[in-house]
């Protein structure tokens, strides 16, 4: 019962901070609820007995993506709420409309599905070293090929926020160039 | 675990739709790219629950997926964060409406 | 031991990486170029050395090592090394001569703006060499044989600034072509009639017993048996790659590359290859019961020998003389393989190996001295002002001639000339070969006298000897070409004895015994006599300081005018074989205007035609239809462009509804 | 022995059968808790005073001596004035986040806590993934720092945020990176196996602790500097340079907030020294074979105070760090050197050679690239000051 109840109330928090990332006018609220809801999932996970994933997800959605985007946001000058500037596009009733159609096409099929409603078995677990070894022996390729992703991304992402060549700099800003914060942790 | 697993996939289905209606209706490049990653995490969700609730937990399918899935999110992320700076330094603006040069 | 042949490898392996290295040099790092491709030959030939004597240690030796290639389906391609006398004693040549070389191109090269890529073409071409010694699979012989035309090629067009030099360029690679054709044509003959390209595979390789004996049983179009098919188109392979007639025209165009490239590839190695692919396939050459081939190649061979000798007579470029020798010494060698097999060719390649390049560097030297000249009738006195090079020179030019005893080309020439006399089928081919000898020693008193002797003419006035990078090099080969020969004495023979897996036994005896004594003083007696009738005409000639026609013209302006324009086969060629393909490409080109183009035109005609008709009911019926159509699609297209107004997010709600539908469609589907 | 090596324990474990059945882990949990924050809390204020007291005597000067005995009640009063301050807040500050910045920086360090064994059977939760934990759990302290400095709407504070971030994420990574070879040592995450794996003696003298192998040395000195650096410790700590910055993203807080966040950082430092105890030092072990009569506990503690020594020491010596100095320096230093330092480890285990042997050449083989890299990145070396009007 405990259980439950944790459970929902995680669910809640989630859901809730989820939906205010969505609606807040000001970006940064925006993504700091959005770093809430990526952490209630984390909750969500540990209290599924994913243990790792639960902590793998704090680490890169709370630590680095929020982080990111905090950053982002603030680069774009996203915080700026000019007077009159609207936030949402004009036909966003029809917009949540499909959104609600969504969530109820999906709602009515898991519901009216009886496999779904089933109990958990007890004593699942994924402890870390199994992780580890199905990591170093059946996943290596994909493993692999993800940490080539990442340095592509990692790469490619330097390269795109980078400042263009043929905009006309300031000299200060190219001796700071390397060594400015922002570009090295857009970079991350 | 006395929650049933469709409770968790109603969850699941919930953050997914949070996640669409502010990635459809929203006008910030920033906060389509949010709910990307809600809709992302709906679905990683939805592995873990299967995982958690499927026969063969042992196999830890679910969780290797999740785990995958996360660090693409990461780089999707980078990837697409740097992009909307990249517009916003030629366009001086992240509002998706706005960035509709290929219309037809 | 084992390890020796496992790893054998590595000797090619070495310069491929240098050569690989130096490409990505920069042009100023010359010396590191030069230092990464000599390390990596003088690696290879330390390796080299080791293989050799890892031979030294069984009689007969010969280890394989195979592995696959790729499999194909059910069928495997393997390549595979083998260490045998053939390969060790090709190897240690190989190498050495390699590593002479390219030393010797620190000096010579020394001001060249491209050094860097000479070196690297170098390396390249000797890990291509080396790999042809190598290897114990016709195929990776092939791929080997096609690098070495393909370093060739790049080595002789190195300064493709001069038309010559790209023209040459493009001769060496297009004829050597002709003979590579026929030369993957056998091979692909004998992987089908075989069902294996390795020479030896533990008594499954195409060389072995088991399947000669298979392929010597066939018999193909006219009776000819399907070994000897197969390895006259090898043969023909090698006729591309050696010069012999009626290939050889690329040879001495060839010369228009570097000396040091005319030394390593165009006189000791590479145009050696194709006697040493013939060496290689030998047991496929003398399957059967009657060896055709060998006929053919003892004939092709002893032509070559006479008639590049006899052209050699009348050319007056340092190079070109000495090239013209090589195609005729090639000849010798076939010949000695068709008459007396393996050992007796693969000698004279050896020794020939080593006074020919001696010769090419040391005219290297001479033209180096000379600031580039390479007429030899502006040359003359050379003696005095290039002491070392002169010393060398001769030492190379007595080994070339076969002077009697001392030197190398003496005891390899004199064991092809008695197996010829011993050849059975007929005597003609050692008479030819006697009168190229006497041609050999006569051109070459010709050339040395023109050079060395006499005053100093204007382009030899202000040479200079070369600096040691150079001489010291000439004076290694010169101490080889000496002794070389003596691994092969009648008397003592080694080498015959090592590369036949036997014993050799010191027997002074066998050299006055039988025929060998007349036959030792019949090649004396013409080359003493060669030498005196050079001496007679050109030694004294050059001492006086008319040398603006040649006394043979004077006397012979016929046979000499037919010699200096190389029996007109460059024009031979010219007015048939390049006419008949203009004509052919004028017929095509007629065809072309005429038939094609007339049909062409004609149905472009019809064409117009119809497509006035067309128009005129365009006008009138279709095109108001069509507005109409028009307009319609333009409403239709409205809503289409309103649906891809270009927005993200718009994409993302269509996506999303057809999400939604679809699954509730889904759902009263199944419900 | 037992008695006393266990003495919190059974205190614990004694306390909670007082309770009935139903409410035992409860009650555990709670008194765990307690536990943990009445000794952190006490050993914060302790390590105020000592800190200003030590850096006093390095300074030349006595320090705070004034109230109580030698001054030792010095941070009561701190804390008391701290309390009684006004609080206050910006006009135009975002009221929500300016309020929460403080909790979401301290809350999550002391969870931090709970995975550290501080003795024999000594930690909160034995966790499989406990060194994980600790670094997902460290990472939620950036986006604080990210709140307090964009509520405030003050461009210092922002300033300042910003460039703790950047320095927080550069120094996470050569942190993280600098405990993997640990984790490969012990093939585990959880940090009591850590320290199971460094427990006996070689030639039952030297203890087994990765700080006596090359990789081990190298990593506890980058994480060392690292966790400095994700600490905002001396000589790191210019997030809040005063002299630049007037306090960085702390420049609009004051009264209690500001003690929060002052609570925070030297909790942070105390989480990531303990991390580093227990990684590099052996945790709980003794130090010699004949030592471990001493409480585990004991041990933790004395180690755990070396290291806060450490620190108070380089923040008495060493100068504060330009900004791109600071980044360039993880970057393209500590990172490449912690990647190297990896690799070296994975060696130390792959090499098949004796003791001494293998000790010399990964010794080397980290030696190399570190001074290596020192003599490139040390092309902004001051050339010989010229004295225009002196001497």
């Amino acid at each position: 019962m405990p259980g439950e109840i944790a459970f929902y109330l995680i669910a809640l928090f989630t859901v809730a901070f989820a939906a205010a990332a969505m609606t807040l006018r000001r970006l940064v609220h925006c993504a700091l609820c959005a770093a809430a809801a990526f952490a209630g999932l984390a909750m969500i996970y540990l209290q599924l007995d994913a243990e790792f994933v639960g902590f793998a997800q704090l680490l890169v959605y709370v630590g680095a993506i929020a982080i990111l985007i905090v950053f982002a946001v603030l680069l774009t000058r996203g915080d700026e709420v000019a007077p009159g500037n609207k936030q949402s596009s004009p036909s966003w009733m029809a917009e949540v409309a499909v959104a609600v159609l969504v969530l109820a096409a999906m709602a009515i099929a898991i519901l009216r599905s009886p496999s779904l409603h089933r109990l958990a078995s007890p004593g699942a677990a994924a402890p870390v070293k199994r992780i580890g070894e199905e990591l170093m022996t059946r996943y290596i390729l994909p493993l692999e090929m993800v940490g080539v992703l990442l340095t592509g991304a990692l790469l490619g992402a330097v390269v795109i926020a980078m400042r263009d060549e043929s905009e006309p700099k300031q000299p200060e800003r190219v001796v700071s160039h390397l060594s400015d914060p922002k570009e090295e942790v857009v970079s991350r | 675990m006395s929650t049933p697993l469709s409770h968790y996939l109603i969850l699941s289905a919930l953050l997914f739709s949070i996640g669409f209606a502010g990635a459809v209706a929203r006008r910030s490049a920033i906060i389509v790219l949010i709910g990307i990653e809600l809709m992302l995490n709906a679905a990683n969700l939805n592995f873990i629950a299967f995982w958690r609730y499927g026969t063969h937990p042992e196999a830890l399918t679910g969780v290797m997926f999740v785990l995958f899935s996360i660090a693409i999110a990461a780089a999707e992320a980078a990837v697409g964060l740097a992009l909307v700076i990249a517009i916003y330094r030629q366009r001086k603006t992240a509002q998706v409406d706005r960035l509709d040069s290929l219309r037809g | 031991m084992k390890y020796v042949v496992q790893y054998l490898w590595l000797i090619p392996a070495l310069p491929l990486l240098m050569a690989g290295l130096g490409a990505l040099l920069k042009r100023n790092q010359r010396r590191l170029a030069a230092s990464l491709a000599i390390g990596g030959v003088a690696v290879s030939w330390l390796l080299s050395c080791a293989a050799f004597f890892t031979s030294l240690s069984a009689h007969p030796f010969r280890q394989t090592w195979s592995f696959n290639w790729f499999d194909l389906a059910d069928t495997t391609v393997p390549l595979g090394w083998v260490l045998d006398p053939l390969t060790a004693i090709m190897l240690m040549m190989v190498g050495l001569l390699a590593l002479l070389i390219f030393i010797y191109s620190l000096g010579y090269m020394a001001h060249d703006w491209n050094f860097t890529r000479f070196f690297c073409f170098m390396s390249l071409f000797a890990a291509a060499m080396l790999g042809i010694v190598i290897a114990n699979s016709l195929l990776l012989l092939f791929i080997c044989w096609e690098l070495v035309g393909l370093s060739s090629y790049l080595l002789i067009g190195f300064w493709f600034e001069k038309p010559a030099a790209a023209a040459a360029a493009k001769k060496a690679f297009i004829t050597t072509r002709i003979g590579d054709i026929a030369l993957l044509l056998g091979m692909l003959w004998l992987y089908s009639q075989s069902g294996t390209l390795l020479f030896y595979d533990h008594g499954h390789g195409c060389l072995e017993q088991s399947s000669l004996a298979r392929l010597a049983a066939a018999t193909t179009i006219g009776g000819m048996a399907v070994s000897t098919a197969i390895a006259l188109l090898i043969f023909a392979g090698a006729v591309g790659k050696s010069g012999q007639v009626p290939l050889h025209v690329w040879l001495p165009d060839a010369m228009e590359g570097p000396t040091p490239v005319s030394a390593l590839i165009h006189a000791a190695t590479m145009v050696a290859a194709g006697v040493f692919l013939v060496a290689r396939t030998y047991p496929l050459m003398s399957a059967g019961p009657h060896p055709a081939a060998l006929q053919v190649i003892t004939w092709v061979g002893a032509i070559t020998a006479v008639f590049a000798a006899a052209i050699a007579v009348a050319q007056n470029d340092i190079k070109r003389i000495i090239a013209y020798s090589t195609i005729s010494q090639l000849g010798y060698m076939m010949m000695g393989l068709g008459v007396g097999g393996v050992a007796v060719g693969m000698f004279h390649l050896i020794t020939h190996a080593f006074f020919k390049s001696l010769l090419f560097l040391g005219a290297g030297s001479v033209i180096h001295g000379c600031h580039g000249e390479q007429d030899i009738r502006k040359m003359g006195g050379l003696r005095k002002l290039m002491p070392w090079t002169f010393a060398t020179y001769a030492v190379g030019m007595m080994a070339l001639c076969g002077v009697p005893l001392f030197f190398s080309g003496f005891w390899s020439k004199d064991e092809i000339l008695r197996a010829a006399w011993a050849w059975p089928v007929s005597t003609v081919p050692f008479c030819l070969g006697a009168a190229g000898a006497f041609l050999t020693a006569f051109y070459m008193t010709r050339h040395a006298s023109l050079v060395f002797l006499g005053k100093p003419a204007d382009a030899a006035s202000p040479a200079h000897e070369s600096p040691s990078v150079m001489t010291v090099p000439l004076a290694i080969l010169a101490v080889f070409a000496v002794l070389v020969g003596f691994l092969g004495t009648p008397a003592w023979p080694w080498f015959q004895a090592y590369l036949s897996g036997e014993s050799a036994a010191l027997s002074p005896s066998a050299l006055i015994g039988g025929p060998q004594l007349a036959l030792l003083l019949l090649s004396t007696a013409v080359v003493g006599g060669a030498f005196f009738l050079g001496w007679r005409i050109y030694g004294k000639a050059a001492l006086q300081s008319s040398r603006e026609i040649d006394p043979m013209q004077k006397s012979l302006p016929a046979l000499f005018g037919l010699l200096q324009n190389k029996f007109f086969i460059d024009e031979i060629y010219a007015a048939t074989v390049l006419r008949l393909n203009a004509a052919f490409a004028r017929f095509a080109d007629w065809m072309d205007r005429v038939i094609w183009g007339g049909a062409v035109n004609a149905l472009s005609a019809l064409t117009v035609l119809c497509s006035r008709l067309n128009r005129a009911f365009d006008d009138s019926g279709i095109n108001a239809g069509f507005d109409l159509g028009c307009e319609e699609l333009r409403g239709a297209g409205g809503f289409l462009s309103w649906m891809q107004n270009g927005r993200v997010q718009r994409y993302l709600r269509i996506a999303g509804m057809g999400l939604g539908l679809l699954l509730l469609a889904f759902i009263w589907g199944c419900a | 022995m037992n008695a006393l090596d266990q003495i919190f324990v059974s205190a614990q474990h004694g306390l909670a059968g007082l309770a009935p059945a139903s409410w035992q882990p409860l009650v555990l949990m709670v008194l765990s808790i307690a536990g943990l924050m009445a000794v952190f809390g006490s050993c914060f204020a302790l390590t105020t005073i000592l800190e200003r007291k030590i850096l006093g005597r390095m300074q030349n000067r006595f320090g705070p001596n004034r109230v109580g005995p030698c001054g030792f009640f010095q941070p009561l009063a701190d804390g008391i004035k701290m309390l009684t301050k006004e609080d206050i807040v910006p006009f135009s500050a975002d009221k929500t986040l300016h309020f929460l910045a403080p909790l979401a920086l301290t809350v999550p360090v002391w969870l931090a806590f709970a995975v550290l064994p501080f003795g024999r059977n000594m930690s909160a939760i034995e966790m499989d993934a406990g060194i994980l934990f600790f670094f997902a759990i460290g990472s939620a302290s950036e986006l604080a720092v990210f709140m307090a400095g964009w509520s405030s709407q003050n461009k210092y504070s922002l300033v300042g945020a910003m460039r703790a971030i950047a320095q927080m994420i550069s120094y996470e990574v050569p942190l993280v990176l600098a405990g993997v070879p640990v984790l490969m040592a012990a093939g585990s995450l959880s940090l009591p196996d850590i320290v199971q794996a460094q427990s006996g003696f070689v030639w039952n003298f030297v203890p087994r602790w990765n700080v006596f192998t090359p990789w081990g040395l190298a990593g506890f000195a980058l994480f060392l500097i690292a966790a400095a650096a994700e600490s905002n410790r001396c000589p790191f700590d210019l997030p809040e340079g005063e002299s630049e910055l007037i306090a960085g993203f702390l420049t609009e807080y004051s009264g209690f907030k500001y003690a929060l966040f002052f609570l925070g950082e030297y909790l942070g430092l105390f989480a990531v020294t303990g991390l580093a105890v227990t990684l590099f030092l052996g945790g709980w072990q003794a130090p010699a074979p004949w030592l471990q009569w001493f409480p585990s506990w004991g041990w933790f503690t004395a180690k755990f105070g070396a290291l806060i020594f450490v620190f108070i020491w380089a923040r008495a010596t060493l100068p504060r760090l330009r900004l791109d100095q600071l980044l360039n320096f993880a970057w393209k230093f500590l990172v490449p050197l912690a990647l190297i330092n990896l690799l070296v480890a994975a060696l130390w285990w792959k090499v098949p050679a004796p003791m001494p042997v293998r000790w010399l050449v990964c010794a080397g083989l980290l030696l190399v690239p570190f001074v290596w890299l020192a003599r490139i990145w040390n092309g902004s070396r001051p050339t010989q000051r010229q004295y225009d009007y002196a001497g």
